[in-house]
């Protein structure tokens, strides 16, 4: 088995988008070819993530179109929907193939767009997020996206004193963030009271604890120790995917607020790659709404269980904190277009361990954690990326040949 | 199980489509595992806890208290907000339920009736 | 690297069902876990695939509802859409995870609804179908799923001087084919007069050269040698599975009668296994149209480059013929519904080479070979799979413990 | 390229909104590989050939000769049918286009305008 490693990233500011979904893939696509020193030869093949595009734009059999729009028609293409989680499953799968030595050099990539640019207005986009709840059981009573982690969200502050204002202090935080991000889809900040005087979208969450409805494209290329070797871009290792899925549907889970797949996912990926919550520096984690990140900080160890709220409101996972969480801005400033978002991390946690993340550059970065749920918190995917020192580039060029 | 629930159960097995038309008699219906003893309110093939497929049809008991609630005012098309979605602790099962109030985590509810959706009947506490 | 096996298999009848995705995906897939004698516990991880549930039935996550439904709930679950090609898709990288020793055994699927029953009449689905073609370019001009094979076909007449008549004798030997077939969507015989009397769905097809738009579900259990030793189902060995990807749109492919990415498919297929067309005893391949099925017994090898219009009126593809294609009645007669073509493919093999096809079943059935297609002849996979010699089943028990 | 094809780049690239607008000008845009000489009449990011990004927009012949043609009569919501598609091989391209009469493979066919539908703009050649 060889090591996998992320060799080149990129992605379009995520936001508004009037292009089409090959246009804005190629968008990412081909900085992630360029920044991995690749041309299409290299390619061998392709993990696509799209959610949605049937429901919303009515496109299927996406990865043969993007492909070839990119230029690398002839190599094996898949495409992957697992909710939200949709282009973490592509990246695991990519990994995965090239752990085995089943390819050595393969391009990852998720795209959606979900804005009302799209002709979808906020019901008629509701209603397709709600597809990924049990279709028999939950969707008839009128649960939505927003409503599942109101409930587990509800739950928790019920179980452990969790408050508004410390779901809101995410909120601030992500959005504090996101202002240091170009790519962000919000660029402003936003403050506990302007999040606390929202409408509501679902009790407990107002308008400012959700993410936005946002149209983007990532893309990451994953090599072979060896390929990295040939190529020019900065490697980042992946040093441990987990992926894990709970019971459809929520009520059936055991302890719902507890999210046991985030929990058997982490404990994948730490034992894989060795390390423990404690020697991970950044984090990009999935705060579709506020309460969701709070959960996920706990079900990753990162902070003791009923402790997220209160380390979110003290700072610790704020840039500069002990753990800075989302310094992207994560799903709730950067942006959630659903089937980019995976990979999304991925570049941002490569950008950070690479040291090239600007002002929002987490110190000493070495070890990056992303994490990224699908569906009624069913699903969950963990991967921990782990810095490389960087290879004097002249040297490299003799390794290569 | 009662030989009455047999009439919502085909080739020996709960469907979906018999725990909808139980729903919709006023039966909420669930199974047992005989393995686990995980109860369910929802319709299944196995055991979603440990992949059994030795459950049987129960009848649920229809009080319950509210384990977690929130108020819906952003709806899907097809659905009129504000309206408030539940998971309801029925004995040794939880439920996913409308609720026709407001209520709190802990409150008393009871089954009544299926409330119909574009999306099919749910259950209705209150 | 150990080989897969498919250890197990079950579908559903295909045609018209009511039944929900999970409780109809459950007829197929509970059986394969009892033919693999393999409880829930056995299993590892859960590849699925459905290829327009979200624009069929609004139903997205897929893959861990129905893992919650029938007992999986906790393993790692994927989701694929290729189109048609959807759960052959599922099934290469289910079974390339398995010769990697990712996994030990894993369970794929698929299922579909694409009837009337569904809600969607010919003209809504004719649309959600045709998502597979090129957005931007191929949809605006009223291009359909018939139309698009239609072009291929009517060019290789032209190149070919392949007819209507031997066009039809691909239906009249699928029909007859699926009448031995007891879960075929169609039951009954039909002649080529009536096939060209039929009404014209896309120029050179009428009715009975399409398939039908059916309801079903198809899964199966692989395995390593290793863990394939310790269950009880009767292995059939996975030789070579080739998946490529040619050039979307059709517009731009070099020759589109030559449906390029099933040689090149065909050709890894091959070579991985070991063995050439000549070898093949039994076929299960794409005839969405009677069209399709001339075009891909040429691209696979199975006849001369022209000769499959002529080899399908001379008998040669039939039942009894030298390489009997389409024992199961093919997509035409069997049915498709979409996602679980694949598969399905897959189950007919099984059986065909455990010599458990009953009436339909193929003399001396050593190596068979499935082809699967999606979208605009863009994607193909080909599988070729052995009979294992059967192992005396005491002597199996032993071997297990 | 001529420069009055630059009004419908965007960053020095064809994008699908660009070769929209152009077909509904009546220019009917495509892309020369400066590598290995294909032509596409539809808009791409790279050669969908050999993968090279050095692609020249150029506007394609007016004039071809069918390469394939179907006449459609089930036709997807929101056309009518029948109607004709076909492949058209323009020069060094090959392009899908609407047909406004019935056509046999090898006839010659003219770039009439672009027909507006419900999936946006196609060419109609006739
Ligand atoms: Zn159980
Ligand atoms: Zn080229």
């Amino acid at each position: 088995m060889t090591d996998a490693n992320v060799v080149g990233v990129g992605m379009t500011a995520f936001g508004v988008h009037g292009s089409t979904l090959p246009d804005l893939f190629a968008e990412a696509a081909l900085p992630a070819l360029d920044d991995a020193g690749a041309t299409a030869d290299d390619v061998d093949a392709f993990y696509l993530g799209n959610a949605m595009g049937g429901q919303i734009e009515g496109e299927s059999h996406l990865a043969p179109t993007l492909a070839s729009h990119i230029g690398l028609a002839g190599v094996p293409c898949q495409r992957y929907e697992d909710a939200c989680a949709t282009s973490s499953n592509a990246f695991k799968n990519a990994v995965r193939a090239v752990e085995a030595g089943q390819h050595d050099v393969v391009l990852v990539g998720g795209v959606e767009r979900c804005s009302p640019e799209t002709g979808k207005e906020t019901d008629a986009m509701t209603r397709i997020f709600a597809s990924a709840a049990h279709g028999a059981y939950e969707r008839p009573t009128g649960l939505t996206f927003p409503g599942v982690f109101a409930l587990l969200t509800k739950r928790h502050m019920h179980e452990y004193g969790t408050t508004p204002e410390q779901l809101a202090a995410v909120a601030v935080k992500n959005h504090r963030h996101g202002s240091l991000n170009p790519r962000a889809h919000f660029g402003s900040e936003t403050t506990v009271d302007e999040v606390l005087s929202g409408p509501v979208v679902a009790d407990p969450f107002r308008l400012h604890d959700c993410c936005p409805f946002s149209d983007g494209a990532a893309a990451a290329v994953v090599a072979s120790a060896d390929a990295a070797e040939t190529l020019s871009g900065d490697p980042v290792r992946v040093a441990g995917v987990g992926h894990a899925t709970d019971i459809v549907p929520i009520a059936d889970k055991a302890h719902p607020s507890a999210t046991q797949a985030a929990r058997d996912a982490a404990g994948q990926a730490y034992e894989a790659a060795g390390v423990g919550p404690d020697d991970v520096d950044v984090v990009e984690l999935h705060d579709c709404f506020t309460g969701a990140e709070v959960l996920a900080t706990e079900a990753l160890g990162l902070v003791e269980d009923g402790e997220g709220g209160p380390a979110a409101a003290a700072g610790r996972t704020s840039l500069g904190g002990e753990i800075p969480v989302n310094p992207s801005g994560g799903l709730k400033a950067k942006g959630h277009p659903i089937g980019a978002t995976g990979v999304a991390q991925v570049v941002e946690l490569t950008e950070q361990l690479r040291g090239d993340a600007d002002s929002r550059q987490v110190e000493a970065a070495d070890v990056g954690l992303a994490h990224n749920l699908g569906g009624d918190a069913a699903t969950t995917i963990v991967s921990v990326l782990e810095s490389v020192p960087r290879r004097d580039s002249d040297q490299r060029g003799e390794v290569a040949r | 199980m009662s030989e009455s629930l047999d009439a919502y159960r085909s080739d020996g097995r709960l469907t979906t489509n018999g725990w909808r038309a139980a729903l919709e008699d006023g039966v909420l219906l669930g199974q047992a595992c005989a393995d686990c003893e995980h109860v369910t309110a929802a319709p299944k093939a196995a055991c979603a806890r440990c992949g059994s497929r030795d459950l049987s049809t129960v009848q649920l008991p229809e009080e319950g208290t509210v384990y977690s609630v929130s108020r819906i005012e952003v709806a899907p098309a097809g659905f009129d907000a504000p309206y408030h979605v539940g998971l309801v602790t029925l004995g040794d099962a939880r439920l996913t339920a409308r609720l026709s109030d407001a209520a709190e985590i802990g409150d008393s509810v009871s089954f009544q009736n299926a409330v119909t959706t574009p999306e099919g009947p749910a259950p209705r506490f209150g």
